[in-house]
């Protein structure tokens, strides 16, 4: 058993408004940045795992987000490559 | 004396700042609109309560950066009162006029209801008419309430005073059961180095009036104004 | 009349498209007669927009308008984006209610959320500022993970939205049923405050006049089901098609401030939100309200993506979004004050006297009617009326003769039992998450009888309630309707308000379900009757059909919205005792009704017998009497006996203020011929508990009025408790164990960890 | 100039306490999924910005992290390598 930590990357599912990137892309420009097209802001998890390998871990987390970590009506997710991560540290 | 409310797109709590002030004090007031440069000559300025920028990203990172807040930074630094309410208050920390940061709740949930806070500083430009230790009677209404910093800071804050407030029970005593969202140390609102900015997420300016309940916002506003007058 | 082509790529008309887009054969064939033709693949969805039954109201016009609707304070009935009444002092309040059931079912945050966004438009597109919001909700037994979900989701995401914008949310009503299992009732109401020179109507007018989009992008939020037939289903046409909108607090705090801001400025005539059906329903109703043409066109109409077609353009339900109909020449001025608050306007059409409803997409014309007649002309149903047999049976059950539980023999049970019922319970589980003192006009907020706002700058105020009993309609509708106004109105006269007018959400089944149509009919009957008597016509509301789950059709909730306005600020009077020592008087008389009590569906599992008789003459008594009381000052508390009974009504008198809680000493002699669980636990309607420090003087006013009324106690204070002495028992408990069952019942479901809860916090945490 | 999508994780910095994490913590373990260690809980955004190479758009994002997008006190940030990102698609 070793502990995997994997990061997973939530965002809004094309086509669903997201109006938070739309104001930081306003307040982006506003402070100069002017090339700047586009903003999508969504959430980022890293889980930490017990699994005996990293594609056991990559499964599991997959589940825990098809179940609960993801909301499919208006998001989709992306897992990262899990990184064994030392214990007793977060 | 005359107090300025800035009005952040998104803000909401200008109005309620606004009435305090013109209404329950009798004094001036004026709004201050955000892409301005000027204060209109204020004596106090006010960074009310809402939802500046939608409170997206995170509470007030977006409206630190209005024009407005360069003249109030300019203002704050010439040591002129700046009271910074709830979202005013996460506006405040985002700019540096404060240490520290808003969080989300402990219990993860917005909460609105009345809370009893202690009075820690009753000697500040904005609490001397407060006595030591008052406990009174102030609605919260936040979501990202649960003030942090890092131990030097909150050490620091401790150590000079310039905790203004903290969560209590009614009779005074602090603890866990009466911080209401997770605050270090309890804390409610906070002064900067100097004394001339007070951040706090209960709502003063929604207890000024008899009719809405117990009014013991008015002595915020009364310090300030006796402060001014001696 | 232009010639219309189908646009190159629309799929061809066929039955089974006609049929996707909800149309029947019958309607297809009168939209054809209409054009003369055949509709074009865009025409076909702005019929089935406009004519499906959340724009048509096919099914209810004829019903809604036997309504009464009219009244000395009425200045806007129905027919507008909410109904507007006069308060005195020039002050007028616009007020509506509106349903948002399905959207809520399938993503309870968002969707609540953008309910709340689209009342808000409602009440804001009248010229009026919002001063409050309301909710009604209706969910199934809390012992179901996903109504737990749906409960906390739904309250997250009321809550989110209304404390973004810095309305205060100040009343309600949440109710659990298992009859709204697997279909939740989310229905919000705005309450608005102007001048009455203030008013502006969505009526468009002025030949020449510009039309324009303002606020929000449009994506293809919300393009109803059947556009998916416009192309392969594929995979990524899916995921271009999102189902649920989401909200945008801020942009709608924007889009507040410069309608406002608009409507004062003199240069527009007309505004209207985009709702249900976007663009198409509010242009064309804009069209028929005026009866103008307008001509519309969608290349102008400012997108978030990108090869958007008309159809799509035109069916949108993106959020936050207006049309405007500006002076010619000040459309530059529009534009100006919408800059001002970071929102673009753009010009996307006219108002034109040639008498058409025209849709170009650049030069070409891709959907033309004649005159207003897409509006006027459409459909209206009357569906044979007849009582389900279910209905009558549950009705005719001899609820008496159920034997009473061995637990029972202790009321003091049963009380506690019904205290931490749910839907008895507190809400403050819910109400604490909704910013409720925003604005600072919140004299009395969420846990009263009604809320109470001042209005500033007068002596008066407003009071505000939702109010219905689905159970009653169910097992009566006439009497459940007649109830739910009676109720509201009681409660709104218990903080000192004369009922002023309604609004109502008309949350049914399928309508084409004879016993469904007869509940429906039945009910506004009911209503109508109330009203009438009470004198608070209807000022609008809005109906939701075809509220049904795998089980069957939810309970008929016809939920009412009452305003009504205190004259003086000295006689806003709360639902607590205040005094200890004050005299507890009885406003109306007790029964030996059973039927249709939360008592009978708590302890027993039952939904049955009669749902209390509705004297709504005995109404009009109460409300007087206690109003003049009121005005006399010698009221010191009043509280509608409502859900639990006379027991229940004077429990939460002495408790559900946590702050300030008192005892009781009661004695129900007067009715010991009666059973006791009928004089406790029973629902008489017209029933007020009062607390007064001059009983004598309330009782005489009640004898002017008619009413009978007697003295059945004493306030003494917490730690005294409570004593009820009915029939040959005297019930004993503390206030401490009746306010804990009462207050942490709803709590102890929600803060635990089971598992749909947790899925809740995890996307409320998320979020 | 191409457009590029800069990914851009933000999360709480160690030893900030995050209850939303905790609390996901406890709705995983309810449901069964008992292998589970830790979850923190933060942002990903993605930025889609105009630049002349990969180089640029990542000092840029860097930039607007450093300013706007991430609050030092609680937060650190790490970009991901940019993507080239064709025109005229959100
Ligand atoms: N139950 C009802 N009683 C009276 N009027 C109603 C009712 N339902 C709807 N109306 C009126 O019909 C009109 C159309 O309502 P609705 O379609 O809900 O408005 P919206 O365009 O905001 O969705 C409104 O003026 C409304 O007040
Ligand atoms: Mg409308």
């Amino acid at each position: 058993m070793e502990l995997y930590r994997v990061p997973v990357q939530i965002v809004p599912r094309p086509g669903i408004l997201d109006p938070q990137g739309a104001a930081v892309v306003g307040a982006l420009k506003t402070l100069g940045f002017a090339s700047v097209v586009d903003v999508r802001i969504g959430r980022f998890l890293t889980v930490d795992v017990d699994a005996d390998s990293a594609e056991a871990a990559t499964l599991i987390v997959q589940r825990m987000c098809e179940k609960l970590l993801a909301n499919p009506v208006i998001e989709d997710f992306a897992l990262e490559a899990p990184r064994v991560q030392p214990r007793g540290k977060s | 004396m005359k107090f300025g409310i800035v009005t952040f797109p998104g803000s909401n709590g200008d109005y309620d700042a606004y009435h305090a002030a013109a209404e329950a004090l009798g004094e001036e007031a004026v709004y201050l609109w955000h892409k301005d440069h000027d204060l209109k000559d204020s004596d106090v300025v006010i960074l009310p309560g809402g939802f500046s920028y939608g409170d997206y990203l995170r509470a007030g990172a977006i409206a630190r950066f209005s024009p407005i807040m360069t003249e109030v930074v300019a203002h704050a630094k010439r040591g002129a009162p700046i009271l910074a309410i709830c979202n005013g208050f996460q506006v405040a920390c985002e700019a540096g006029l404060l240490p520290g940061a808003l969080m989300r709740n402990i219990s993860r949930r917005f909460i609105s209801r009345v809370v009893t806070v202690r009075v820690e500083n009753a000697t500040s430009m904005f609490t001397h008419e407060y006595f030591a230790a008052q406990v009174l009677r102030l609605p919260i209404a936040h979501g990202d309430g649960r003030y942090i910093a890092d131990p030097d800071v909150i050490a620091s804050l401790e150590d000079d005073g310039r905790v203004a407030f903290r969560y209590s029970a009614p009779d005074g005593s602090i603890g866990d059961a009466y911080n209401v969202n997770g605050s270090v140390n309890s804390i409610a609102g906070i002064l900067n180095e100097s004394g001339n900015v007070l951040g706090l997420m209960p709502h003063p300016e929604r207890a000024v009036d008899p009719l809405l309940g117990v009014p013991d916002g008015l002595g915020l506003f009364h310090s300030l104004l006796a402060g001014v007058a001696a | 009349m232009s010639e219309v082509l189908p646009r190159p790529g629309d799929p061809a008309i066929t039955p089974e498209l006609v049929k996707e887009h909800g149309l029947t054969p019958g309607e297809f064939d009168r939209v054809s007669k209409m054009l003369g033709r055949a509709p074009t693949f865009t025409e076909l969805g702005i019929v089935s927009a406009l004519w499906n039954e959340h724009c048509s109201y096919k099914h209810s016009k004829n019903t809604l308008r036997t309504l009464p609707t009219e009244g000395a304070a009425v200045i806007q009935g129905p027919g507008e984006n909410a109904g507007v009444v006069r308060i005195g002092d020039g002050i007028a309040i616009a007020f509506k209610i509106e349903s948002h059931n399905h959207p809520s079912a399938i993503e309870p945050y968002q969707g609540a959320a953008t309910g709340v966004g689209g009342i808000l438009r409602d009440v804001f597109t009248m010229g009026a500022r919002p001063i409050a919001m309301l909710n009604s909700l209706r969910f199934g037994s809390l012992d179901s993970a996903r109504n737990r979900y749906l409960f906390a989701g739904v309250v997250r995401g009321i809550g989110d939205y209304g404390n973004c914008i810095g309305v205060p949310t100040v009343a309600g009503e949440i109710v659990f049923d298992p009859a709204y299992d697997g279909n939740p009732l989310v229905n919000a109401m705005c309450v608005g405050m102007l001048r009455e020179d203030e008013l502006i109507l969505a009526k468009a007018q002025g030949v020449g006049n510009s039309i324009l989009c303002v606020g929000a992008r449009t994506g293809r939020d919300g393009i109803h089901g059947a556009s998916f037939a416009s192309e392969d289903l594929s995979e990524a046409s899916e995921a271009k098609r999102p189902r649920v909108q989401v909200g945008d607090p801020f942009t709608e705090k924007l889009l507040l401030e410069a309608s406002l801001e608009l409507i004062r400025s003199g240069h527009i005539v007309a505004i209207q939100d985009m709702g249900a059906a976007g663009l198409t329903s509010s242009s064309a109703e804009m069209a028929a309200r005026g009866d103008v043409g307008v001509t519309i066109d969608t290349s102008l109409v400012p997108v978030r993506e990108t090869g958007m077609t008309p159809y799509e353009i035109l069916l949108s339900e993106s959020q936050e979004r207006m049309l405007v109909v500006a002076l010619q020449g000040h459309e530059e001025a529009v534009r100006a004050i919408l800059f001002k608050w970071d929102l673009t306007a753009e010009v996307i059409g006219k108002v034109i006297a040639e008498p058409v409803y025209r849709v170009t997409e650049g030069d070409t014309v891709v959907a033309e009617f004649p005159g207003s007649d897409l509006v006027t002309q459409c459909p209206r149903y009357d569906v044979p009326a007849r009582e389900g047999a279910d209905a009558i049976r549950l009705r005719a059950m001899d609820v008496s003769a159920i034997a009473e539980l061995p637990e029972e023999r202790d009321p003091a049970w049963t009380m506690l039992k019904l205290l931490a019922s749910p839907t008895i319970a507190s809400k403050r589980w819910a109400f604490q998450q909704y910013d409720s003192t925003v604005r600072t006009n919140t004299v009395v907020g969420p846990g009263g009888d009604a809320a109470v706002l001042r209005i500033r700058g007068t002596d008066r105020a407003i009071a505000v309630k939702t109010d219905c009993n689905g159970r009653y309609v169910a097992l009566d509708p006439r009497v459940g309707g007649r109830i739910a106004v009676a109720e509201a109105a009681r409660n709104v006269a218990c903080t000192g308000a004369r009922p002023l007018a309604i609004t109502n959400c008309l949350n049914f089944g399928n309508p084409t379900r004879p016993e469904i149509f007869f509940q429906f009919t039945e009910a506004v009957a009911g209503i109508s009757e109330a009203c009438i008597a009470l004198d608070t016509p209807v000022t609008g509301g809005n109906v939701s059909f075809y509220n049904e789950s795998p089980t069957g059709s939810v309970y008929p909730t016809p939920v009412i919205g009452m305003v009504g306005v205190i004259d003086s600020l000295e006689h806003i009077t709360r639902s607590t005792f205040r005094n200890v020592g004050d005299a507890i008087v009885l406003l109306g008389d007790c029964t030996d009704e059973i039927g249709g009590s939360e008592y009978l569906a708590t302890v027993h599992g039952v939904t049955g017998g009669a749902p209390p008789g509705c004297d709504i003459v005995r109404e009009r008594g109460v409300i007087n009497t206690l109003l003049q009381a009121i005005q006399a000052g010698v009221v010191a508390s009043a509280h509608d006996c409502s859900d639990g009974g006379l027991a229940i009504a004077i429990a939460e008198c002495m408790m559900s203020d946590a702050e300030a809680t008192t005892g009781a000493d009661i004695d129900l002699a007067p009715w010991d011929s009666l059973p006791d669980r009928a004089v406790l636990f029973g629902e008489a309607q017209g029933r007020v508990i009062v607390s007064s420090g001059d009983a004598d003087r309330v009782l005489q006013i009640a004898a002017e009025n008619s009413v009978p009324a007697r003295k059945i106690g004493v306030v003494r204070s917490r730690d005294e408790g409570l004593t009820i002495r009915v029939g040959r028992q005297k019930v004993r408990i503390g206030t401490d164990q009746l306010g804990e069952a009462y207050h942490t019942a709803i709590p102890k479901i929600m803060n635990t960890t089971a598992q749909a809860i947790v899925i809740d916090e995890v996307e409320g945490v998320l979020a």
